[in-house]
């Protein structure tokens, strides 16, 4: 670690970390809420579970990029953080309105949730990924902001690279449309249509630029190539998330009200958004073949790998087997959906942040580049697990899924969704099986942040 | 020529391109808000519509079902679950309100929300107007 | 052309066109611009940027093309709705201004740049006519109250000519700005990557609205 | 090749292409329509395509991959028209 205010990006991480097995644990309860169904009904009906396991998820990826972008920024504008002390506050704060909130959804029933925060005055609760009450999207905002003008003016003040910038406009980006959040039309179309704005623009838009700064710093740092060359193909690779997921807008727009044109532009343009994906998985292999020097830390470069990869089969392949509209018809809402949305946040963004915790944690920790053998050799057995295990829970909703298309969808007698449900029964308890072995590469990764932490440093010929 | 391939050629492509497609995703959000009209139901957007959809966001009723294919997938589409039900605003009342406390042992269950009658009126008209939306022919059957 | 290195575009290559990794060396007596290269000419971003935009127009015909199969009566009564003039002018426009364009490339290889700035004005000049026509012909449709909603064709018709209406627009201002860079003296006949990338997209600019004119406003 | 000879062999391209415009033009003036007209016009143009990719866009000096970019995006989409013009009619 070169900077000391670089070390304010622990908490973050470890908060990161602490949520994401939250999240992990909700899932299973899902899973197996799925078949059976009345477990923990009405104590933690299905709504909440699944809106803490998606609100985890969402809160726990901002912790991270926030820990990523004050641990990467220091060292690439070379000058301390503009006031590590905000950046203290800010996390006690985000933290708390986290934790309140899940608190708040798991303690009481949503709807005395949205009464006593007010959401009569502005109702902006109860859409999908946005349930958090008015109050917390406002703390949002404001910690969104004082992040924002504390990374801003580091930049201002320090080095400019292609990285920091990149960066700081994804998070910018995400900031701003995130105020599309409050947007909350009582016209159901006009809801519909700006919500996407939010979720659609960040996840296939301004988080990208995110992905692809974070996955750049770290082959950067990891692989010694000229910094020149990677940051060209970090250029063209936005480049193309932006020309292709931007208009790509429009394959949310199939089937809720909108004109039937966009059945047309949103199926041509995210018929390509699997391009920047590819050419990501290409770019980090290649980086990583022509490597300048050897990296003790095995475990961050195997990482930002296997980011590239899973990122280009869950948002690039998954995401086209059902972009185009004729068979979106068919698909749209249905397990097909599900599948997609795990292993696509699983590649993009889980790996990568967890990549750059995997590369910055050794140093914020004292270590001079990487963790001992064994945390490593552990470290890469989780990856494995948990990846696998993703592929599986991707596998079996996709294989749910196709029948569910199938069997109240496409067959001459269409049968009611519930009746469906206990026909694929089979494929959700597999699916919670791979849950449950994802849940156990997780302990494992807990476990390579304690085994062998006093064992001496990887070397190069150990690693 | 002394690069084959630059890097502020590279940004350029960045920035002018994702302008250039974002313009372009605005002129096409503007034509949309024109032609909505046609086809939103706005003209059903009564006051009893408007607490309804109030009354599906504070229960989080997304959480679980699909309305137009997006939400939770655990629990039946209900765009279309006006006309499932026979086009009857009664029968869409009647199941909300007949939901069990505890539960059905062993299967999924819908809580019991405890709507007051105002409240399930606005709930069945919301479901109402959603199901008259134009969305091109989407679902593909009445099962949704 | 100067010392090949290792560098980006030799990586993706193989990723993007699906051949053999190889180093270029050129003999030292062919590194003349107009001789045999390796890179097409200009900034290979552009190229990349080019090629993306092709795909697109790419797709968006081939749709054309298979809705049209679905809808043939459809099309073949609302394309006699289209005006075949101005789009025979438009078509002439654009070809004359590609032209020009290759002239003041050939000017600026010829390390005349006052030629090359009157050439680049000539060919804005035939580009802003075209966006003159075709401004003329869309107030003409939606003074007729047609929009993309209006059937499938014209949302093909509409979606395809504003979206090259557009590229037009993209192009004119990289013409401007090689315009105004020429001017400052910033090329010259052994440094002029710049033109040849604004030359080469305004080129695709002309290359697809080729296929469109016939494809849109002919075929039948 | 000097720099006069350069500029007759792209004006001379360039009648070609303004001339083929016109014979398109022609075509579809006089009212023929039918898949062998329809087929021949986009015949003309991807010709028309191939002059400007390889003449005004430079291509026919370049060996390798790069040659053949435009060529390839003419002959695939050019394919699918045909194609979809063959099973229309």
């Amino acid at each position: 670690m070169q900077y000391s205010s670089q070390a304010v990006a622990k908490p973050y991480f470890i908060v990161s970390i602490a949520l994401f097995v939250g999240q992990i644990l909700f899932g299973v309860i899902l899973g197996l809420q799925y078949v059976i169904g009345d477990f923990l009904f009405p104590e933690i009906p299905f709504n909440v579970a699944r809106m803490v396991h998606t609100n985890l998820l969402i809160v726990w990826l901002l912790f991270g990029f926030m820990g990523a972008s004050y641990y990467l920024v220091p060292e690439e504008t070379e000058t301390e953080l503009y006031s590590p002390k905000l950046a203290l506050v800010m996390f006690w704060i985000f933290l708390a309105a986290g934790v309140a909130t899940i608190l708040g959804y798991l303690l009481v029933p949503y709807a005395t949730l949205a009464d006593i925060t007010g959401n009569g005055l502005l109702p902006t609760m109860g859409r999908e990924f946005l349930e958090q009450p008015t109050i917390t999207k406002i703390g949002i905002v404001v910690v969104a902001l004082a992040f924002l003008f504390n990374i801003g003016m580091t930049i201002l003040k320090g080095r400019k690279t292609v990285v920091n910038l990149v960066l700081l406009m994804g998070l910018t980006g995400l900031a701003v449309f995130f105020l599309f959040s409050f947007f909350n039309p009582e016209n159901l179309v006009h809801d519909k249509f700006w919500w996407w704005w939010v979720v659609h623009l960040w996840v296939e838009g301004v988080w990208e630029l995110i992905l692809g700064a974070l996955l750049a710093y770290v082959l950067i740092k990891t692989t010694g190539v000229d910094r020149e060359i990677i940051e060209k193909w970090l250029y063209v690779i936005i480049a193309m998330s932006l020309i292709t997921g931007i208009i790509g807008t429009g394959h949310h727009y199939f089937w809720i009200g909108t004109p039937e044109y966009w059945q047309w532009w949103g199926s041509i343009f995210s018929a390509m958004e699997p391009i920047p994906f590819f050419m990501m998985t290409i770019f980090a292999f290649n980086m990583v073949n022509q490597r300048r020097r050897q990296h003790a830390n095995k475990a961050a470069v195997l990482w930002a790998l296997g980011c590239s990869v899973m990122a280009f089969l869950g948002a690039g392949v998954w995401g086209f087997l059902h972009t185009l509209a004729p068979v979106n018809y068919y698909t749209h809402g249905t397990q097909i959906t599900a599948a997609h949305g795990h292993m696509a946040f699983y590649g993009a963004y889980v790996m990568i942040v967890l990549a750059i915790i995997s590369y910055a944690m050794p140093m914020l920790r004292g270590r001079k580049a990487a963790n001992s053998r064994k945390s490593q050799v552990l470290e890469m057995w989780s990856f494995w697990l948990m990846t696998v295990s993703m592929v599986f829970i991707t596998l079996f909703l996709t294989g749910a899924g196709v029948l569910q298309v199938y069997l109240q969808r496409f067959s001459d007698d269409p049968l009611p969704f519930m009746v469906v449900q206990e026909k694929i029964a089979l494929f959700y308890w597999m699916r919670e099986g791979a849950g449950l072995v994802f849940l156990i590469g997780l302990l494992v990764y807990l476990s390579s942040f304690f085994i062998g932490s006093k064992d001496p440093e990887a070397t190069l010929e150990s690693a | 020529m002394s690069q084959v391939f630059t890097k502020a050629m590279a940004r350029n492509i960045f920035y002018g391109g994702s302008a250039f497609f974002f313009l372009l995703f605005l002129a096409l959000t503007y034509d949309t808000h024109m032609e909505l009209p046609k086809r939103d139901n706005r003209e059903n957007l009564t006051e009893s519509v408007i607490l309804g959809k109030l009354v599906w966001e504070e229960n989080n009723c997304i959480g679980c079902h699909t309305l137009m294919g997006e939400g939770a997938y655990f629990a039946p589409e209900l765009g279309n679950v006006y006309i499932r039900f026979g086009k009857s605003k009664d029968a869409i009342k009647a199941f909300i309100s007949s939901r069990p406390v505890d539960g059905i042992p062993g299967r999924r269950s819908m809580p019991q929300f405890n709507l007051t009658e105002e409240e399930l009126e606005g709930i069945a008209d919301f479901l109402k107007y959603a199901s008259e939306i134009n969305t091109a022919g989407w679902p593909p059957n009445i099962q949704g | 052309m100067g010392r090949r290195c290792i560098t980006a575009a030799d990586l993706f290559l193989p990723a993007i066109i699906g051949c053999s990794l190889q180093i270029n060396v050129l003999p030292p007596n062919m590194t003349d611009s107009t001789q045999i290269r390796r890179y097409p000419p200009g900034d290979l971003a552009i190229w990349i940027f080019i090629i993306a935009e092709l795909l697109v127009f790419g797709i968006f015909f081939a749709s054309y093309a298979f809705a049209r199969a679905n809808n043939v009566e459809l099309f073949n009564t609302y394309q006699l709705t289209l005006d075949r003039q101005s789009a025979l002018l438009n078509t002439l426009l654009l070809i004359t201004s590609s032209y020009f364009v290759v002239r003041a490339i050939l000017s600026i290889q010829a390390d005349n740049s006052q030629h090359c700035i009157r050439w680049l004005l000539a060919a804005m000049a035939m580009g802003l006519m075209f966006i003159v026509v075709k401004s003329v012909e869309f107030a003409h449709h939606l003074g007729a109250g047609i929009s993309l909603s209006t059937n499938t064709f014209y949302m093909f018709y509409l979606s395809l000519t504003f979206f090259h209406f557009l590229h037009v627009i993209l192009g004119m201002v990289i013409l401007t700005t090689l315009a105004i860079k020429t001017r400052q003296g910033a090329y010259s006949a052994t440094q002029h990557d710049g033109i040849e990338s604004g030359a080469s997209y305004w080129h695709m600019v002309d290359l697809v609205w080729l296929i469109l004119f016939p494809l849109v406003y002919v075929m039948r | 090749m000097n720099a006069l000879m350069k500029i007759k062999s792209c004006t001379w391209i360039y009648w070609a292409l303004v001339f083929l415009t016109l014979i398109t033009y022609v075509i579809s003036r006089a009212g023929y329509s039918g898949l062998t007209v329809s087929l021949s016009v986009l015949v003309i143009a991807l010709f028309k395509g191939q002059l400007i990719g390889n003449h005004f866009m430079g291509l026919s000096r370049v060996r390798g991959p790069w040659r053949w970019v435009i060529f390839i995006w003419l002959f695939i989409p050019g394919s699918l028209i045909v194609t979809a013009f063959t099973l229309a009619s």
